[in-house]
């Protein structure tokens, strides 16, 4: 709906995010943090066609809104895991793009010092946990960490994002029934991009709902737009309460696609241009600046200037990676033991 | 005889064996609609159907498990199980290890297991610390399981089709980096017997044992060392448990020199196994002791440098062939 | 209810199981087959004690109707599975007292040849699968059991006996999932006997109901009174047809006890006498017998002797397992590979 | 000085850690209220109640990777797991080989991973093939990984001491058959370093390499040889990764000839490593080639007479000393 915003005292129509208490300020950042992640991977593919980038690379483009809504609703002192598909949530949790770019170059400016790659990116000063390669294996790590910070007297939450094909690890059960037997406050934040590599859910999943597989163990669970990040900021909102207060768990659906294939070797094939095109046209990256204009937030022109300095930090950060050195050979025997 | 890459020479034995017997099917993460991760099962699935070509969850303890138990039936069923890498397999061990290795002994022979766990193992390019772990080592540790690990085209064909006749459970461990490499494959039927080395170049100044990859890259160095009059053996043994001892054994009383390469780490290794083997049994005719090149002992760098200065290379086996020989 | 059977022509009382098609020899059967298990497992302890019966020894006394219940339910082609605790089930399964009493006593006439023990029984000419010692290792290897079946085209059934505990395990949730999505012919019975070793259900399991750990699968899901053999055998009866004739499998939870500790070596102090107690009044080997007395189908008379003729089979077995030959030294090179 | 079993001692050195540093904290399996399968954990769960000492459900995996995730918090959580028995950690592998020991290294070294994951390994007394694993071998190939192998009190005590405070992921290794063995231990403080052996017996004429059970064993073969006027030294590792590679090579140099005695699987072991390293690093002090003695390769069978054919006895090792001695 397009409307004007008006000067009248009678009570005037309100933004769907009134409630939320959200400054404007907020509301750019989670847009700018969108655009930034849509641009630095729009880049990291280019560079991986160059081969200034190795290994396997898996673009977060489609899901923006499921990390930056999420990681919005974050306090610094809270943590942050996730899988191989990583790149969305460091920028969101404010990782610069040089230390990302130059990770995925291999280069000891790297946030993992060129150790870890496109798949495992971290900053534990930030509380990011990384960046982990073993479907369903880092839950339980997200888990732990969240038994450590209730251990020590700590209210901060860990959020832990996964893929739906990787709840069917057994793992992430034993973690679902320990989470909640021992009330450990931890998100699970299933972003559900309807694939697993090629593997539609409905091929690997048995059952109707995907948060239904917490029902046994009585957590906290529901579904979300992921393509809506206002939807992803309210509903973390309320599961981090939860957490934080009452050391409860949750376990979120986030519905959500990703326009790429699975990593930059899947040519993607086992999905429709239909199907692809039906979630481009909810793209957060598209409809949430529209919003923010009819709110008058930001100007046509803001977001073109926006996309200017993003497409900018881009062209440094590829450069800086570029310039950076490779780690020193020496590194390699360094970091095994402390 | 057809050249072949090797993923289509182990693509064409498990076709074969399933034309043969209706009894084999092969289950894994994508490895029906989507012809595999590597390729390696292209068109099964359309050729097989629904029934026989497989794609699982991402569970690999579960339907590792589901193999052994069909095995377990004794009603003629012969499972393939891809494992997408080797890395992801240690989700399996459980169900490798303590199930299907012991299954045989603990029922006092009753039971039967004909399956077959493969996929690539071992260092691709760039994967970093989960996704580049050769566990073949691990594997061979453990009384019950038979592990094979293929070199070239013809090797994999013959192997495999053997290993998926085998009642026993058998670990075939390919590689990534591999599945490209072409070979010649004859178009009649062969079988390469469980255990039998194969001597990949005839020589005489020192013996290179290697398999999977490394066989590469140890031609590689026997073809330089050529160049500098050094005449070097290259033998693959092929299986690694239960090994040709033999073929290794004679090389050695032949060359009295020998180099071992291997990309798994070095601790507790099959190639300290073979070292170990030479050490004991072939002690008099040793002029030097065995030298033994392996990926370095940490996990896997993403750093392109870091990891071609970790994994085995063709110069530093000619270093180490030079000093077993005093060079 | 007591009453007395009468001769009139007016619809009379029926038995509580007149509906099954159970003959008499049938409902005999059970009865026995419980009453043989307890006395097979009484003079195990003993043998135990003496030192004749070597490694971990689970007694299954308590559970008997839960494994003769279902057991009696099955067809010889059908398959069965279960745990480390594992007399009961072989018994009932028709496996011998000999054969299993040779198997603790380490004998080479045992139903392993002495290789397995306790918790490794195996006939697999009875489709007796084992006897399996890893806590959630074997759901998978019944679910690959029923996959066979089907795959080849036969309609028998797999069935997987599990302790509560064991549905902890991750695996058992990756099985779940995939009996489900493949529809395979296989019916978990899971004897929750309350306590996985020293460790009380609600100590180790979030949620309510122990089957509900199937809900999110929507997989076919219940609870039995595991004491009831009548009971057992009706809730098999129907998943069995549900799994023989639409490949439907079954999470079924028998809800039943055992008396004794988790193992020979464990006092149980854990749990209290008023609970073994309460327990022990609904002892299918005590209340079973009163029925059939009261149906006319056995005297206490027919029961004093089958209890002597049972005891008289439990000392044979004794007497065969002592007199046998451990295993010649050569087997144990034998067997690890075909 | 104290006479303790190792299991009192390896229950001071953990009550005393957690008295010390509020940051530590066991859990697993029947830990806390049943004070431990073995009774190891006696009196923790009482002293420390249920925020220190916890009852895990049966999710080996689970609870490891809570522990390890608790460990990279980084915020003083020094778990230590209990593993009922290693044969059960195998469950547990993706989480301590994929995770654990690469945490520190994929992150370029921000992660540290204080953690030690403990309980009995190898086979304990007719408890057949899923129950009898010594699984050392296969953690000890795993960079990232220390390996810690207890053979006394006095050891199992200052060593696991070490190992909670250690900021590397630990594996400690102890055994069923050896919490009633008794000896003397120190009422004050102590902590035996990481990487440092022990010679259990000071001896000239061959050098009995062992650890944890086998130590006793090696101790009893060399009173046997005494008698018969040998004088073996018996040194034990007591961690196996990192060897104490110089404590070994010393003391061959000293006695020339040496026998290894391990009760896992004899393929690719920690004692093939150590033959290894001897042939290659002592070659030219070798009077004879290294001897092995493993339990039989095979899984463990059940029947009480097999399983002592299976394992290490004195007697084999008196054989395999005289074999050496060319006796
Ligand atoms: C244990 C394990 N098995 C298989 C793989 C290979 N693999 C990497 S990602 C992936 C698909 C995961 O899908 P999903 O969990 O839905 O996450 P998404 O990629 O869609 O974000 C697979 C099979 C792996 N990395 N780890
Ligand atoms: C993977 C694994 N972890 C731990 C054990 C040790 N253990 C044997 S039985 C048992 C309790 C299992 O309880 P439950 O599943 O309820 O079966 P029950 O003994 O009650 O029949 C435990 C912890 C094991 N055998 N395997
Ligand atoms: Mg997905
Ligand atoms: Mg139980």
């Amino acid at each position: 709906m397009m409307m004007k915003k008006e000067k009248s005292h009678t009570n005037k129509p309100q933004p769907r995010w009134a409630d939320l208490g959200l400054t404007n300020e907020q509301l750019i950042k989670m847009y700018r943090d969108m655009l930034a992640i849509r641009r630095f991977e729009e880049r990291a593919a280019q560079e991986y066609g160059k081969g200034k980038i190795g290994g396997f690379c898996h673009l977060y483009i489609g899901q923006e809104a499921t990390g930056v809504g999420a990681i919005a609703a974050l306090r610094d002192d809270d943590f942050i895991y996730t899988a191989y598909r990583d790149h969305g949530q460091a920028l969101a949790r404010g990782m610069s793009m040089k230390e990302c770019m130059a990770e995925l170059f291999g280069k000891a400016t790297g946030c993992s010092k060129g150790m870890g790659g496109s798949m495992h990116f971290y900053d534990i000063s930030k509380g990011f946990m990384g960046g982990w390669g073993i479907v369903g294996g880092h839950p339980p790590l997200a888990a732990g960490t969240a038994f450590a910070t209730k251990y020590q007297g700590r209210d901060s939450v860990t959020v832990c994002f996964l893929g739906e094909a990787a709840t069917n690890q057994g793992v992430f059960h034993e973690t679902l029934n320990m989470a909640e037997l021992w009330k450990l406050p931890v998100i699970f934040i299933c972003e559900n991009n309807g694939y697993g590599m090629g593997t539609a859910i409905s091929r690997a999943m048995a059952g109707e709902n995907l948060y239904d597989k917490a029902a046994g163990y009585l957590m906290n669970r529901g579904a979300v737009n992921g393509m809506d990040v206002i939807e992803m900021y309210r509903e973390m909102k309320k599961a981090i309460h939860l957490a934080r207060t009452e050391f409860k768990p949750t376990f979120l659906e986030a519905r959500t696609y990703r326009y790429r294939g699975h990593s930059m070797s899947d040519p993607g094939q086992y999905r429709t241009k239909e199907e692809i095109e039906e979630y481009k046209k909810r793209d957060p990256v598209e409809t949430f600046p529209k919003e923010l204009i009819q709110w008058g937030i930001l100007t046509e022109a803001d977001i073109e200037k926006m996309d200017e300095d993003i497409r900018a930090e881009v062209q440094e950060a590829v450069e800086f990676a570029d310039a950076s050195p490779q780690p020193p050979l020496e590194q390699l025997y360094e970091y095994v033991y402390v | 005889m057809a050249i072949l890459q090797i993923r289509e020479a182990i693509n064409q034995a498990i076709a074969e064996e399933m034309e043969r017997d209706p009894g084999v099917f092969i289950m894994g993460e994508e490895v029906a609609q989507y012809n595999g991760a590597y390729k390696v099962t292209q068109g099964l699935w359309k050729r097989f159907g629904d029934k026989r070509v497989i794609d699982t969850p991402i569970t690999e303890a579960g339907f590792a498990g589901i193999g052994i138990g069909a095995a377990l039936a004794g009603i003629g069923v012969r499972p393939i199980v891809e494992m997408m890498t080797w890395n992801f397999a240690i989700l399996a061990f459980d169900q490798i290890i303590n199930h299907a290795a012991k299954a045989r002994y603990m029922s006092g022979g009753q039971f039967k297991v004909p399956i077959v766990f493969r996929g690539p193992n071992g260092p691709a390019h760039m994967l970093s610390a989960q996704h580049s772990q050769a566990l073949e080592s691990m594997m061979a540790h453990v009384p019950g399981l038979i592990v094979m690990t293929p070199s070239t085209p013809y090797d994999a064909k013959g192997m495999l089709k053997t290993a998926i006749r085998d009642d026993n459970p058998v670990i075939f461990m390919e590689s990534e980096l591999m599945y490209g490499i072409k070979g010649e494959v004859p178009e009649e039927e062969y079988l390469i017997p469980i255990g039998k080395g194969d001597i990949k170049r005839e020589g005489t100044d020192v013996t290179i044992i290697a398999w999977t990859k490394m066989v590469a890259v140890a031609l590689k160095a026997a073809a330089e060392l050529e160049k500098e009059g050094i005449n070097a053996e290259v033998i693959d043994p092929r299986t690694l448990r239960p090994l040709d001892e033999d073929m290794i054994i004679n090389s050695v009383k032949k060359t009295n020199r020998v180099v071992i390469v291997e990309d798994s780490w070095p601790f507790a290794s099959v190639g300290t196994e073979i070292a170990f083997r030479i050490h004991t049994k072939a002690f008099d005719y040793l002029d030097a002791p065995v030298e033994k090149i392996n990926s370095a002992d940490v996990p896997m760098p993403y750093a392109e440098n870091l990891e071609n200065e970790s994994i085995p290379s063709p110069g530093k086996v000619i270093a180490a062939v030079k000093k077993v020989l005093y060079r």
